[in-house]
């Protein structure tokens, strides 16, 4: 593939029947669906010749969960990889695998799974793969907190732990090590004020 | 010969199959007379998370049977430490140190992939200068990526001497970079918009001299390790895998390059100054482990001849883009950059919401895709070769736990 | 079995081959050197840990260039360095306490690269084992240091 | 034990008990064997580690004495005041034993070894049977070590390499024949007293066989399958600490040690060598030490085979290989 022909490529392609691809400034070719849709939508990129799989990101808005897969073509001559991008709400995360189409997308799913809950119907093995797997909660929301986890850090934090064992359920070691890394964070500061409205004397 | 014995093989797997359960336990207590109803009991050895040739710390479950691995479950995790949620608390520059520490042995390109995403983010132009520069570390980093491979492949088959002399020539790449960047394994070395120094004076010349020196050394080692016999005799044919196979299971780089696929984003989505160099995508079509283990010293071929000419048509210049500020605060967007990192399609995928922390940046590491497809992979071979096929899928475990 | 000779002598060859490249490297000069009793060659902008520089000539004074700022305590990405500005009147821009705290320090170089006033440099400290961790945490007697060493790793005080 | 017709007449003499000078005579041989044993496996040790160093860019150790020439002892010392772990699960008496079961068999076989002319043990007539035999039940401890540490990589381990002892001590032994057959005896001995011309000049395909065959009994690379660190951690001797790992250690290294004084006693002439009588000794050390530093550096070049291939070179290369030497040799023997 020589440099022209990626130069010369259009702005965009209709794969199949209502399914388009346009680009995208930053990320190259994109193609946005409805989470109903997606399954087809993948199928129709593997028809049209996309047959390597990626990764899968997801992205936590307020809402819902943005999912972003990317696929490659090794038999196309241009526009040979395409972001495809789907939204699923938060309420109900659930969307279809892609496994059938692309054994590589099992991991990838998995690993959505664990740090973001989305459920992907039709995954044949969908456990968490980083975590234990009696992990509570999903790591890269923006709401998740880690305050439910007793941190160990030169006996000053037994006492915060002995403190949070007399009131299990007010009050929670704060001061995690995340937020001793980054104090100039703006989410976990908040987080950390909304806890300590029951019993912030409890710590230190 | 080798045919005959897979299939004995799988007869081995359908008779086990058939027995019933009662069969099987009175195969157990040695009440059967004859020996063709012995069956013998799966064993399930547990394969890390310290082992020896974990290349990190790597578990899986290995069900075999006698010296036959029948079944690998393998369980990734134990250096997970959430990059992609640490990069949500950082700034843009600040997160570079933390990309070093992915594919610690290949810090560089990692680097490079997300400076690029960034850039593409932000829609910033690198100077000329600081692409060519980009361009020497990022090949010099991959001989050196591919050296340990050698030599560890070499080391996993029970060669340790050839382990030594590929470090030895990886020590030379390492104190290049100590002369350009100042560390020798985490380099943090790319700036968004360039590099973060120029080179050293002489700094062109002595890697011109090492990738001289390199390359009439490379001819004794592969005689030394890949034309021995021995060597060929334990990887040719073993764990192959067909392109349809390798593009179903997500593989990228090497592994992929090796099932006669074409994929290499040098080529397939030209960025830096890659379109002007002169290069071949080494592509075999076997995708044994032999030809996983080739294509890499054909590669460390390759990235010397473009080494020779990006230090020939390098020009004089800045080596960092104008205007960036120290608090840098690019627009809301998403970017995607990615690269041929030693081990594969490296991408970052980055998301701003116009703020000086990165709204979200998803890694796509190349090992988490190829080491998903070691079960398919080597299930059926011996212990010995899924050891083998490990290495030469070669995932930094750093990178697939990220 | 033509072929089985073959592949006999091709084994042979390939083992006499390889035995007389480990022959021929018998020759070559070791690669590892005494360390301990020698010093290691460390390139000139090798990254140990942060130190902050005397102004130049002052060889006496405590005084280092550092103006207080705190852009490098804002540079760092693990927060492992303390700046608090001196609120005496008559050296107002001098720091009354500069910690650093080498168990969290990456040695990432990004705090000498933000220093506006080059007071900050990549010394070439790389024996940093203690006994006791608390020993780790450096303030500024120990880090304050004369530019002996290192000349520059940055590009803003490069020349 | 006492052949010597004036010993016998010193015993009765002074009243001594034939069983007890029997006994003490015993013991002394059995202490100075210990003692050669101990002193070629230190300097086995060293040389593996200054050999090592040499192929692969490095000095070896430096600090403990002259070029590190008592690091060994340092080693020695470390492990003897290690803990000695014993697994929970562990056959108790199986893994005690193993070691010494290991151990004895390997150092047994010096007893029948000429090392100058008339200087051995007991030269027994069928000498060469003995050397073949003894060491090989060495493999029996390799079992119980595998199976009494009640861990898989050990069993694995052991009962890899009781396939590989079983099958290679068959063309091990075929290879041999054809020396007995121009030596005309099985007692080393005469057969080093018949090598007027080395045997590796007369029987070449028998030395390459047996060189093969002599690694895999030994466990070197590369036939190291028992204790491939890359695949079964370290094979049978995984469980074991301190000095019942020692124990193996230094099993490993009388076997090296015997094969390599085997291997010169058989095909490099034995004690033979220029100038007079008295310094066949020093020629049979000389000679054995080459072919320890040969055996280093096949070692140290070599990758290893995978377990089914080193089955298939035993018995379909070596073993056809030993049969064809025995038939050459016969023939030619029938034509001259």
């Amino acid at each position: 593939m020589s440099d022209e022909n990626i130069m010369n490529q259009g702005n965009s392609e209709e794969i199949s029947a209502g399914i388009k691809i346009v680009e995208e400034k930053g990320i190259g070719y994109t193609l946005t669906v409805e989470r109903e849709d997606l399954f087809k939508a993948a199928s129709a990129l593997k028809e049209a010749g996309f047959d390597l799989f990626l990764f899968v990101s997801g992205i936590d808005y307020p809402e819902s969960i943005k999912l972003t897969y990317r696929v490659y073509s090794s038999k196309r001559q241009n526009k040979l990889a395409v972001m495809l991008k789907t939204e699923v709400p938060k309420s109900d995360p659930t969307v279809d695998s892609l496994v059938p189409l692309w054994s590589a997308a099992n991991w990838h799913e998995r690993e959505t799974y664990d740090l973001y809950g989305v459920i992907f119907k039709g995954h044949p093995d969908l456990r968490r793969i980083f975590l234990p797997q009696d992990w509570v909660g999903y790591p890269l929301r923006k709401d998740y907190s880690d305050d439910h986890m007793t941190v160990m850090d030169d006996g000053k934090k037994d006492k915060d732990k002995a403190a949070a064992k007399d009131k299990p359920a007010a009050a929670a070691p704060k001061e995690s090590a995340e937020k001793q890394d980054a104090p100039e964070q703006p989410s976990d500061i908040a987080d950390a004020n909304e806890v300590s409205t029951n019993g912030s004397d409890k710590n230190e | 010969m080798g045919l005959i014995k897979m299939s004995k093989l799988e007869e081995m797997k359908i008779s086990n199959h058939n027995l019933s359960e009662l069969e099987k336990d009175l195969a157990l207590n040695g009440e059967v007379e004859s020996t063709e109803d012995i069956v013998t009991e799966e064993l399930a050895i547990h394969f890390g998370p310290q082992h020896p040739s974990a290349h990190g710390v790597f578990h899986a479950i290995f069900h075999v049977k006698g010296e036959v691995v029948t079944k690998i479950e393998p369980d990734i995790g134990y250096l997970h430490r959430c990059f992609e949620k640490i990069a949500e608390n950082r700034t843009y520059t600040q997160f570079i140190p933390y990309t070093d520490r992915m594919d610690y042995v290949a810090s560089m390109t990692n680097n490079w992939a997300y400076c690029m995403a960034v850039e593409k983010l932000a829609g910033i132009e690198v100077p000329e200068r600081a692409e060519h520069i980009r361009v020497i570390v990022g090949e010099l980093q991959r001989i050196a990526s591919h050296l340990v491979f050698l030599s560890t492949a070499g080391s996993e088959a029970g060669a340790l001497t050839p382990f030594v002399y590929f470090f030895d020539e990886r020590e030379g790449i390492l104190t290049l970079y100590e002369k350009i960047c100042g560390a020798r394994l985490t380099y943090n070395y790319i700036r968004i918009g360039g590099v973060r120094a120029d080179a050293p004076e002489g700094w062109l010349d002595d890697t011109l001299a090492f990738v001289t020196r390199l390359k009439k050394r490379m001819y004794d080692y592969d005689r030394l390790v890949l034309g021995n016999y021995i060597f060929k005799k334990r990887f040719i044919g073993v764990a192959p895998f067909s392109a349809e196979q390798a593009l179903d299971w997500g593989l990228t780089g090497p592994p992929l390059r090796s099932t006669g696929v074409s994929y290499d984003v040098r080529r397939s989505d030209p960025y830096s100054v890659y379109p002007r160099l002169e290069f071949d995508v080494v592509v075999k079509y076997k995708g044994d482990n032999y030809d996983r283990a080739c294509i890499r010293s054909d590669e460390i071929k390759q990235s010397i001849r473009i080494i020779e000419q990006a230090i020939e048509q390098i020009p004089e210049g800045p080596v960092k883009a104008d205007g960036i500020a120290k608090v840098f605060k690019p627009a809301a967007g998403e970017g995607y950059g990615h690269v041929e990192s030693p081990k594969g399609d490296l991408g970052f995928y980055v998301v701003s919401d116009g703020t000086t922390k990165p709204y979200r940046v998803k890694i796509q590491g190349p090992s988490f895709g190829n080491l998903q497809a070691l079960p398919a992979m080597s299930e059926g071979t011996y212990i010995g070769d899924v050891v083998l096929t490990l290495g030469t899928l070669d995932p930094v475990f750093g990178e697939v736990d990220r | 079995m033509a072929g089985r000779i073959s592949n006999f002598i091709d084994a042979w060859k390939s083992i006499v081959i390889g035995h007389s490249v480990t022959a021929k490297k018998l020759r070559e000069p070791r690669s590892t050197f005494f360390y301990p009793y020698e010093p290691p060659k460390l390139e000139e902008r090798y990254r140990g840990a942060p130190m902050l520089v005397r102004i130049a000539g002052e060889t006496d004074e405590k005084e280092g260039a550092c103006t207080a700022c705190g852009l490098c305590a804002k540079a760092c990405p693990v927060n492992c360095i303390t700046v608090e500005r001196n609120k005496d009147k008559e050296a107002p821009l001098k720091a009354a306490v500069w910690n650093l705290d080498l168990t969290r320090c990456m040695i990432c170089g990004l705090c000498a690269e933000t220093c506006p006033q080059g007071a900050l440099k990549m010394s070439h400290d790389f024996e940093n084992a203690v006994y006791v961790k608390d020993k780790l945490i450096y303030d500024m007697e120990r880090v304050l240091r004369r530019p002996v060493m290192v000349k520059a790793a940055e590009p803003g005080s490069e020349e | 034990m006492l052949s010597s017709t004036k010993l016998l007449e010193f015993a009765s003499n002074y009243g001594i008990p034939v069983w007890a000078l029997d006994g003490a005579i015993a013991i002394v041989f059995a202490v100075v064997l210990f003692a050669i044993c101990a002193i070629s496996v230190i300097i086995n040790v060293y040389l593996l580690r200054k050999i090592s160093a040499d192929f692969q860019l490095r000095y070896g150790p430096m600090h403990v004495g002259w070029h590190g020439s008592l690091q060994l002892f340092a080693d020695a010392i470390k492990l003897l005041t290690k803990e000695d772990i014993f697994p929970s699960n562990a056959d108790r008496w199986i893994f005690r034993l193993a070691p010494v079961v290991t151990f004895v068999p390997a150092y047994l076989g010096f007893l029948v070894l000429p090392i100058g002319h008339g200087i051995v043990i007991q030269d027994l007539n069928v000498g060469l049977l003995y050397i073949l035999a003894i060491p090989a039940i060495g493999v029996a401890g390799i079992i119980m070590a595998g199976f009494g540490s009640y861990n898989k990589y050990a069993i694995i381990g052991s009962l890899r390499s009781a396939a590989q002892m079983v099958s290679y001590e068959v063309p091990r032994a075929l290879s041999i024949i054809g020396i007995v057959m121009i030596a005309g005896s099985a007692k080393l001995s005469s057969i080093v007293g018949a090598q007027h011309v080395w045997y590796i000049i007369l029987q070449p395909i028998a030395f390459v066989v047996f060189l093969v065959s002599t690694l895999a009994e030994i466990n070197s690379t590369p036939f190291d399958l028992p204790e491939t660190e890359s695949e079964l951690v370290n094979g049978y001797y995984t469980e074991y600490s301190g000095m019942r790992f020692m124990f193996f250690f230094f099993a490993e290294y009388v076997a090296l040690f015997a094969a390599a004084t085997l291997t010169t006693v058989l095909f490099l002439g034995g004690w033979h060598g220029p100038g007079p009588e008295y310094l066949g000794p020093i020629w049979f050390t000389i000679k054995t030490f080459a072919m320890i530093w040969v055996i280093m550096w096949i070692k140290w070049t070599l990758p290893r085979f995978r377990i089914d291939q080193v089955m298939d070179l035993g018995w379909k290369v070596l073993l056809p290989l030993a049969l064809i030497n025995v038939l050459i040799t016969g023939l030619v023997m029938m034509i001259i």
